[in-house]
């Protein structure tokens, strides 16, 4: 019998079971001990584990981060927590000037055994500084993974995985994620960086969707079928180091790729996706990135539903790239986890 | 100073807010929400001692110093309504109010990120000699944050004209005030070389009165002590959490910032007060109802 | 008569025009007012303009460029230096959360008219910390322009145009273009955002160069040329926005497309490019990009030069791209600017 | 403490500096190199108060640190040498010197960055229950940045087992301490509840009781003052660039850390350790001038 989790208890689960396994590892972050618990997913940890091993820090980001490296630098592993990505602008110096480099930059002397989560907020008028994914940034930097799973047994395995590796790690979850459900194995396991997911196979285009989008290329893939276009749908789960092997086989399969990401296209994780596919193919397929409009995300519903990528706008681009017929639009229903999430926050 | 204005301008906030969390229920509030009911004072005493050219940082905690400051109201409970009559025409929500006319400067969700801005903005200010006192209000949260520390230090070093205001709540979020710092607030400022005192944040004319000497002299620093009565966002309270209790909250309840200026008025001048107060919100929460949403062209526009 | 200038002149001349004609513009940063003057950059306009418009501040980035935006919020021009970019991961909190989404956030009300001069080091040992590219990152954010001019005449007329500009703008220079002399008009002029420049024209394949690496580009197209193929340059010259049309319509010609840039590859300049030529041409090119290794920066010149691209490996990797022949390594000097230049810093 | 320690330890570093500076011009160190001269006596003072299980951060000014906490000079010089025999395989450089074995933390060339994270060790080892004390060593400018304020505030309030120690050399770059701060330093350790003393920087024995006194109570703040003698970056005197002269630098010249330490020992002593320290210098330079190259191989490692 499936054993089925969401999200929230998928990473609640895989933060207990190592904490459990490994007294080296901490979970640090705003509120990760109070009744809210980060939205459940450090419920009950603070009890277990102790105020030693989960506490609550000052808004302090910036030094937060570089305790969390100190820490891990004497050999702990800690788990740095935030409720929202965008607080991690406050963190960018540490993260990439010190953890990033200071294994390369030392020769090899050091290890920094850190994970980041760090939460994409979205919906009910979080708006322009409580919605962003910045994925992309972190990218960038190498010396950094960074990873994006999509459902709760990847978010097990994957937090397993972070927990476990001798390099930084920043862990991207996303707040439309929180609350899907999956099947979880029980006992531990840790997944692989940089191993893509052919989530569905199929033969008329490419879907790859980041995070959430994920889910939007999967209810696009349905949409397809309607108009008799089969979509193989790829999860990339890790950005860096990105599978970008996987996601080549298949484009060379079906000539057609169709990046939906939940953060903005430029230098985003859509364009190292089309670019790394476009070096290995040279040539052959048609592509198109979908992301957010570009400006600051607004809080009204109706302009926020036209900000992000959702199912129908990938289905539409998707078609308009396999026919050249740029008119399609599908009808279908908001997703669930969109339409029904209510605040205040 | 006039009790008339500060009662007028309390009792408006405190009804504002309590018809906000009234209607969140219906939905039609689709934005966080931090309401600032127990702060009413801290508002309202500051914007006592200022002038309309003067101009204020706040936060996402704001309706209460959009409100104090002259903001429009109207154009906020468009806002919360997403409409595009808001103050930020929809785009900025509960959380980033506006209304550049009233001396009142968007407000911001990132915590401590307006006060160097607003040290920037007396500066520039003082640059052009043009008369006008620069606020930044923020709350004991932002006290954790470096960047108080930079911009206090840059204030005291050039001899800003700002006014810094921290709205102490005794939380953040859920974090006692006591388990982010191991001192006094105030020795901070101190430490930085700007003069700093506390007062009682329920008493609307005791902070009138230290904001108006603080002007006086600032760069400067006042830290208000109040209680948020209210859950951290949105519109319940939360006694029952476990991370404060009813008990604690109490002699705040009797210090009540509304009332304490209520008791100083006669009845009859209060009535009409509250009168038009209340018919002015009830004219406000109709126009956001009626107001149109934006459209789908207001996607891109103010972008650039 | 051409008149030459380095491009540490142009944007010190640029920066004084614009000071002479509009008195709300100032310079702050660390180091504007002393004897080195960040390189030169900024000589003698303290003298010029005193104190108040020109002045040293803190080691405090983060709330420096929160009084730069205060500042220009209340209607002053603030140009906000820094010697180098890596200090920028400092300032990303109010550069991104704020400067960028000020004017859109509060629905028009306000506009951020502030420059943010960045520096990009290399040679002579920088290391790790004081070599980063962080282009990329900036032009990720909606709401931020970004240019990278990498001749003396557009860095006087970009930053004219910079500083005019009523957005924010981060002008991003490099350390070794810093003595490059070209000619510069006398007059001020303001070149727009978002033209890219064909540099040479060239019809076998399209070589783009990012700031310091036009130059090696153009290097590489001669090294090219002696192998009978004629490379077309384009300088983007403005990031973000950026003219994804010019560079299409080059490769539309070319079929190849090469782009060198002094960052990182992964969600890069390069990606950009790459992904925006790709969604416009809908296959039918081969492209490749060059740009750092995928580490932290070596500090031992044997390493450093490997860890860069340079006319060669970029020459290398066009003819392979052209030929099919991935043996040939072009020989010729090093770039004069790196090899010529000598430290301490 | 010993003195004839102390006096090895500083005329080590300053003649390893004095070497650096001689062989500069030959462009063997490509490498900024941000020279202690005048400062031996804070890492010499601080040093002598450490176990050799103690850890310390430090900063691109770090050759004496490195030396004076016991980290290989071949290995250092090597690195300066851009070598594969360096301390951090010739991929850090002067600015980035490490020997972990000898306790010597990888150094930052971003001013203050490491302040945190040698709270963070620190806080990691007494969680550990491991007996080491953690010490961030950095400068006045250091001061400026909002990080140290944030770091100072959770090791005051975590009671965090690290020593601050401040080497105020009354410049960052060519920026004077008073043009960047309004107050005494010691006054934002003292706000966030760190007690914090100032010492003659030139004098390591009063640095090293400060150390010692202050490491017993850590978290605690020591503020030495001292001289930087050379040019901020590089291997030249700048009294004639205009933001500091020679006449105010005499002073310091007189109370010459090196010299200071050398008087309290009799001649034969001393004459003994400087052979000593020569010979190993001499063959710390060879070590690096015969040492190898890292191949090209070495690009990509060490990466994860
Ligand atoms: C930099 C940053 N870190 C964390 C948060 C999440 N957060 C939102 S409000 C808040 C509490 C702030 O407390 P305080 O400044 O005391 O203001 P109050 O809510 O009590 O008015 C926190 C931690 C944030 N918005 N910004
Ligand atoms: C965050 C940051 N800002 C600016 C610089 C450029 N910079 C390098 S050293 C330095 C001066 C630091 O002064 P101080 O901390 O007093 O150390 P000292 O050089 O005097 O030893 C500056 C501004 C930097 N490296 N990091
Ligand atoms: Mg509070
Ligand atoms: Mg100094």
């Amino acid at each position: 019998m499936e054993r089925l989790l969401t999200y929230t208890e998928a990473v609640r689960e895989a933060l207990e079971v190592e904490m459990a396994r490994d007294p080296r590892i901490f979970v640090m972050g705003l509120g990760v001990d109070d009744f809210k618990a980060v939205n459940g997913t450090t419920a009950g940890l603070a009890q277990r584990f102790g105020p030693s091993r989960v506490f609550d820090v000052p808004l302090s980001e910036d030094a937060m981060t570089g305790v969390a490296i100190g820490a891990a630098l004497a050999g702990l592993r800690p788990v740095h927590v935030h409720i929202r990505m965008d607080f991690l602008l406050l963190a960018m110096n540490q993260l990439a000037n010190m953890a990033a480099k200071a294994r390369y930059m030392w020769g090899g002397s050091v290890s920094v055994p850190l994970v980041v989560r760090a939460i994409i907020g979205r919906g009910w008028g979080q708006g322009a500084q409580h919605s962003q994914a910045l994925h992309s940034l972190l990218m960038h930097i190498p010396g950094l993974r960074v990873v994006a799973p999509s459902t709760p047994h990847d978010a097990k395995g994957m937090l397993i995985a972070s927990i476990r590796e001798d390099n930084p790690v920043v862990f991207v979850e996303h707040r439309m994620l929180a609350d899907l459900k999956g099947p979880v194995p029980q006992k531990p396991y840790a997944l692989p960086f940089g191993r893509a997911t052919v989530v569905e196979e199929g033969g008329d285009l490419t879907l790859v969707g980041v995070s959430h989008m994920l889910q939007e290329c999967l209810r696009a893939a349905a949409l397809l079928r309607t108009k008799g276009l089969s979509a193989e749908v790829i999860d990339p789960v890790s950005l860096s180091p990105l599978d970008a092997e996987t996601i080549a086989r298949s484009v060379r399969k079906t000539k057609r790729l169709v990046v939906a990401d939940c953060a903005w296209t430029a230098c985003g994780a859509g364009s190292e996706i089309l670019a790394s596919t476009a070096e290995r193919l040279g040539g052959g397929f048609k592509a198109r990135r979908l992301g957010l409009a570009p400006v600051a995300c607004p809080t009204t519903r109706v302009l926020e539903d036209l900000f992000y990528p959702n199912s129908r706008t990938i289905a539409s681009a998707a078609y308009a790239l396999a026919t050249g017929d740029e008119s399609w639009r599908p009808e279908a229903g908001d997703a669930p986890e969109i339409s029904q999430f209510k605040g205040p926050c | 100073m006039d009790i008339r204005r500060l009662y007028r301008s309390a009792y408006r906030i405190r009804r504002v807010e309590e018809e906000v969390a009234r209607v969140y229920p219906t939905d039609k509030v689709k934005s966080p929400v931090h309401l600032s009911i127990g702060q009413e004072a801290v508002s309202v005493g500051l914007c006592e001692a200022l002038r309309p050219t003067d101009t204020v940082f706040g936060t996402y905690r704001g309706h209460a110093l959009y409100l104090a400051k002259g903001g429009d109201l109207k154009r906020m409970m468009a806002e919360l309504y997403g409409k595009a009559t808001g103050c930020s025409k929809g785009k900025g929500g509960s959380m980033h109010l506006v209304d550049t006319a009233a001396g009142m400067m968007g407000t911001s969700a990132i915590v401590g990120m307006a006060v160097p801005q607003a040290v920037g903005y007396a500066m520039a200010c003082a640059m052009r000699k043009r008369d006008v006192l620069t606020v930044a209000v923020f709350g004991d949260g932002a006290m954790d944050e470096g960047v108080l520390g930079e911009s206090l230090n840059f204030a005291a070093l050039k001899k800003v004209p700002v006014l810094f205001v921290c709205e102490n709540n005794l939380y953040a979020v859920h974090s006692r005030v006591e388990a982010r710092h191991a001192k006094d607030l105030c020795a901070i400022p101190r430490a930085y070389g700007i003069p700093a005192r506390s007062v009682d944040g329920s008493d609307a004319v005791a902070v009138y009165k230290a904001c108006r000497r603080a002007a006086a002299s600032a760069p400067s620093f006042v830290e208000c002590r109040t209680y948020r009565w209210r859950e951290h966002v949105g519109p319940n309270e939360d006694y029952d959490k476990g991370y404060r209790t009813r008990r604690e909250a109490r002699p705040w309840f009797k210090r009540d910032p509304v009332q304490l200026l209520a008791r100083r008025l006669d009845a009859g001048v209060r009535e009409g007060l509250e009168r038009e107060v209340e018919a002015e919100i009830a004219e406000a929460f109709r126009f956001a109802e009626e107001s149109p949403f934006p459209g789908p062209q207001e996607l891109l526009t103010d972008a650039y």
